[in-house]
């Protein structure tokens, strides 16, 4: 069926669903010398297998794939699928050069991170997970049901179908949509739509309340009240700030996390929060 | 204890080997390894409870290339079965998970490292072209890592729970109160670490966006995201873009799906 | 009956001329027609309850060009006849009035036709530039349709009053709720319709951004239709167009009225 | 008063009164074969017996506007204004190639029919409707009053001034607006805000509730509430683009009926609904 | 009486001469000038609670040059010093604020004119090269015209209070009902003389903008402006401008601040 | 610690700090002839003091700085050490055109009088405000206190750096601003936020509501209900801008009070308010 809405022939076809099966294992084996090569080979092998006959060949092709790779696991299939199809041509002719396989995949797996990573382990996750703790409530086992059967059902389709896009599209393609500026544009949108659901997500999931009031002449002010009239969410959104900050100077998350729960310790004792 | 510790080892062992096995479906998320960790030692309506407040106190913390942030996971995974087992409630979940995720984390380091015990052998193979030794050592490449993390929390179980529960029994209530609400702060540093890796200069006004609709307007998440796509579609046709090239034509990307839907 | 049948024809026929007459001052939608029918059958206030209700269900259906939508004139005019004659409630009105505009709008076209029986006089003295006959003729020609409608309905009426009655009475109750059920989805059709006459790929998105703004942030429709003015005044003076051309100063559209307002 | 706002003389100003008061009967007589060509010709008897003396040349204008013509009514006097114009100079001007007058009006009808169409017959229709339908309540006669008011407070103004404003621009100005893309931009801008009205719309004015309730576990489910938290108004959304979809698949719109009240029927009778 | 003559007097002075030596600290509000008033008379809470409702009335006065605006100030020290001295309640303070702030309004030309008187002496000292006493003679030209106001209001205080109170006597209910209706409505007047500063034909747009955000959804305040400040920058980055010259890298405005906080 | 942050010499920074103080004064002498001058003089005599020992220079100098000026005061110190700047390069560089130094200020003057005054003058003001009358309620002395302080918590920094900020950009680099249209923007920048929240307490606090209520048929209709389900606020929409047009015909704003008390108070009698 899919083969078909693609329009590959039978033996294609058959390649491509090994691909895109063994796409999902891309980040099964990540290491801190090559990252997720060793899964981007082991997709890959299919593919060498087929196309290379002799043995000198094959080394060759399982080498080129068993290089650093880092990307974002559920959109990657798309770079597999569009070396497949280069490996295709490389194999029938022989003029090509094999150099821009990889160079291909190299200059691809940053945006295809930093799309996916905004796009799935952000938004959408956060999304879907909004709705599964709001049926979470009382322990009900629905919750996270729901939010596993919401997330996958978008990100199972781009798994699934990823690669045969990118074998379908083709390098000549994608080297176009670089130049023309799409790529950017792309990895511009998902920043977008990334940084405005971190905003929201900062108003509504990072709470400080202060709980000191502030009396003066008899009458009472209450400090949060007042934050809240001025600009809601504000305390939440300087401590995410803060944060971002140090993290820009390098101070570590765990250090942040120290410090937040002193804070929060401190803070409840002498009566601010 | 040891059956209990077993068990939350060997459902550690299965969730991390299946989230990176089928491409992060997001079961190592702290509602889903809590609710596991409920089935596994019989009490789900707890485990769902503790891993939804968890979820919110890691709800900013996530998997991105290169960061190594707290371990939401094995510090979920150790306060819920904690909870459970000590049947103390939800508080000491979050009492004992934020120290244990920053526990983890430390190891998270050499943890990976362990795959690299494999590396010369898989050099080797690649080398003289074996596939077949390939494809069969794949696997048990990866859950090397996984069962490292088992064995970890499974301990943390076996060896802790009685120190565990003198301890949390000599908490004063104030250091509870304030653990409670540092959680509530804790989204912070997971929203700073993306922020770190997804602003722009350019684009920085976009998250002020987004806080102002969910902050003023009380626009449910959905809708502000769903906002930012037409945001972008609108700038892809109005903005920049457009101008530089007319590439509507030839575009492929967002409106292919639309078109086929209702353009035939 | 048949001073009933009369009034509702003649009614029907009156308003149908005086739309087409007065350029479409909207007096045949289905809460006018409606009123339109109590005023004639003496009870005002069922018709205009029996009018609202059915004008939620015609609300997507309009006259454009080309298309033939469900009759919901004639629909509504049959309906709420019944509904006060045989005094049977606004579920009746409904009931009826959907499966009366769908025999309707099989009328249309053949309706429409009667008009063509008149073109080769009207051609004849077109080539003898006999104005004065044109002008004789033409409101007959238009009246020659409205009769026919006023007709068909007035003949429903007459012959269809005990007949639906006693059918009416045969309905069983979960069928009358299940019509309910499908009077609040009919709407989708007509603006199915709307849709089919308006999309256009690159313009889609303000589509979804009027439904989220109306679905997510309850904004009322008069606030959005403004904010889509709005929209289009900034995309004048910020987008694609004043860049390709500087019309600004010699455009005499958007402002002129303004200008004149304030600007003196 | 009119008439000095546009600063015509007297005799102009008589003339276009009639015509203003005439394009009201632009549809009157919507005919199969040339649709509102006889209103059109009805319109336009007062300018060719003013501007021509001979037979012939009345007859031959009597022709030329007897043409097949389609347009949105209340804006459609912009058009036999413009014509007017025409005529006018051609009558003066014998050069004046008097193919224009028709190449202009056929031109320009279906530009004002879709802005025309989606400013009247969608959106302020729709809105004035909103605002009748909350008085009809418990069956005020005052509801549809208002709402007819309301919508010609807009409308009728249209009807009389277009004319004039089509008269004085002339048809060169016209060439040009076209040319400069502003009529693009006008029939553009009428759709932005069209389609916004009718997503709006969607939301509202089409209901779809899922009465069903799913229980697991013992703990219940209503699926409708559970929409509402993920995508409030995702049926009638889903239900609306499905009729869209089908129609461009020239499926009738009674066909479509037919099959919702059934779906309506059966849906209850199984207690989906 | 003359005591408070004298106290009202020397508190308007000294407000007038702190807020123009100062900056225009806001300290000449009406809201401030209330509160003031009610510190100096000794009824704080009447003095805020005038100063409240001038506040309403005068909210879109405001001091733009050129233009000769009604008197907020003085009619509110005048209006709130009656009040609380009479003791009759904030409608008076309403009733005799907005005429005394016309009356005032008229005295403004001259008022400044005095400063004038000292023009030639200021001029010698120019030509003359005399700093010092240049420096020494700035404060006092400042103030000239402060001493005029203060006595104005002093002398009002003094002069008018028992025929005020005879006159407020005097006033019917409606008549002190319509002034409420009509200080409503004063608003108006101050933001119509703000648009006709502000107002540009290209950007009137953003006023209607700012009323549906606010007439519609219920926005505050600030987050309209906010919103503002986002779609600037929007404009800023995607807009016009950007287009008509790459300055985003050579800019030093908007973004600066910014960067500094974040990028380091 | 100000000095540090601009990278002056202890010299620059004594000057500065001295400007940067007596900018405060700008607005402190108003008259009719030179609106600001006195105020502009006052603020750059140790300025020329500093740059030049003969009483000669000196006496150009103030007379140079005693000329017509007038701009927003909380913006305004942007000029003055933006002048300072210019006096410094004219005192070492012998050639430099004077001239030049007055018509900067001259040429900027307007643009900081239109940004401050719509910045601090009507958006922040009025914001600030909004949060002090909330607090006001009951007479309690915290909103007075609240809203100095909120308003001055942002313009002081203005106040006080604008001059630093001007004397380190140069003349040289506002130049090249103004040509490359980053001064317009921010004018128009300035504008569009204003307008916003002109337009936004347009609807917030002018309030017109018609008591009259119509009846028909034995039903009643409230005419302010069903303008508020029309259009919300439109009375004091209309109102504003009936006020807007007044103005613009040259009506003073005395004469438009009188008129609206009338109106209240005869509106009020006669029942429609
Ligand atoms: O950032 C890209 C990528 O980096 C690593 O491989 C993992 O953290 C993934 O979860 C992530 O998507
Ligand atoms: O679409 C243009 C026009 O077409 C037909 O003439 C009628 O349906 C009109 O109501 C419509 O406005
Ligand atoms: O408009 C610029 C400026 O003009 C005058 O100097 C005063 O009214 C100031 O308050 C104002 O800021």
């Amino acid at each position: 069926m899919i083969r078909e809405k693609f329009g590959l022939n039978e033996e294609d076809g058959k390649l491509m669903a090994k691909v895109a099966r063994r796409s999902h294992q891309i980040n099964a084996v990540y290491t801190w010398e090559k990252f997720q090569a060793m899964g981007y080979l082991w997709t890959m092998i299919p593919v060498i297998n087929k196309m290379y006959d002799t043995e000198e060949e094959r080394i060759a092709g399982y080498k080129r794939h068993y290089e650093l790779f880092n990307t974002n696991p559920v959109v990657g299939g798309f770079i597999t699928g569009l070396n497949t199809a280069m490996e295709m041509q490389a194999a029938k002719d022989k003029e090509f050069d094999k150099a821009s396989i990889a160079a291909v995949r190299t200059s691809l797996m940053g945006p295809f991170a930093g799309i996916g990573d905004s796009i799935f382990q952000s938004t959408w996750r956060v999304i879907t997970m909004g709705i599964g703790l709001s049926l979470a409530k009382d322990g009900n086992i629905l919750g996270p049901i729901v939010f596993l059967v919401l997330f996958n059902l978008l990100a199972e389709p781009c798994r699934i179908l990823l690669p045969y896009v990118g074998f379908k599209m083709g390098s000549k393609f994608m080297l176009q949509a670089e130049e023309s500026g799409i790529m950017s544009f792309i990895t511009k949108a998902a920043s977008i739509v990334g940084l405005m659901t971190v905003g929201a997500m900062t108003a509504t999931m990072v709470s400080v309340q202060i709980g000191y009031v502030f009396t003066m002449n008899g009458s009472e002010l209450k400090i949060q009240e007042m934050i809240d009239t001025i600009f809601p969410c504000l305390l939440p959104l300087l401590l995410t700030l803060a944060c971002f900050k140090f993290l820009n100077k390098n101070i570590k998350p765990t250090t942040l996390i120290a410090i937040i729960m002193v804070l929060g310790i401190v803070g409840k004792y002498i009566g601010i929060f | 204890m040891i059956v209990q510790a077993l068990l939350v080892g060997v459902t550690v062992c299965l969730l991390d080997f299946l989230d990176v096995w089928l491409c992060n479906p997001m079961i190592t998320r702290p509602l889903v390894v809590g609710t596991a960790m409920g089935i596994a030692l019989g009490d789900i309506t707890t485990g769902v409870q503790v891993g939804a407040s968890l979820e919110l106190v890691f709800m900013g913390v996530m998997a991105i290339g290169g960061t190594v942030p707290p371990d939401s996971i094995h510090g979920t995974a150790v306060g819920a079965a904690y909870a459970i087992i000590l049947g103390k409630g939800i508080e000491t979940a979050i009492a004992l998970a934020v120290p244990a995720s920053i526990v983890c984390q430390m190891l998270f380091v050499p943890g990976i490292g362990i795959r690299s015990l494999f590396t010369p052998y898989v050099e080797r193979q690649v080398e003289k072209g074996n596939w077949k030794a390939l494809q069969r050592i794949f696997p048990v490449v990866s859950i090397s890592y996984e069962i490292f993390n088992g064995t970890i929390c499974g301990l943390a179980v076996f060896l802790g729970a009685d120190v565990m529960s003198a301890f949390i029994d000599s908490l004063p209530q104030t250091l509870l109160d304030g653990m409670g609400v540092a959680a509530n702060m804790l989204g912070a540093v997971g929203f700073g670490l993306l922020l770190k890796m997804m602003w722009q200069k350019k684009l920085a006004v976009y998250f002020f966006l987004g806080f102002i609709m969910a902050a003023y307007c009380g626009m449910p998440l959905m809708s502000i995201a769903l906002l930012g796509v037409i945001i972008v579609i609108v700038l892809f046709f109005e903005g920049e873009f457009s101008k530089r090239h007319t590439v509507s034509e030839t575009s492929p990307t967002v409106n292919e799906g639309e078109e086929e839907l209702f353009d035939d």
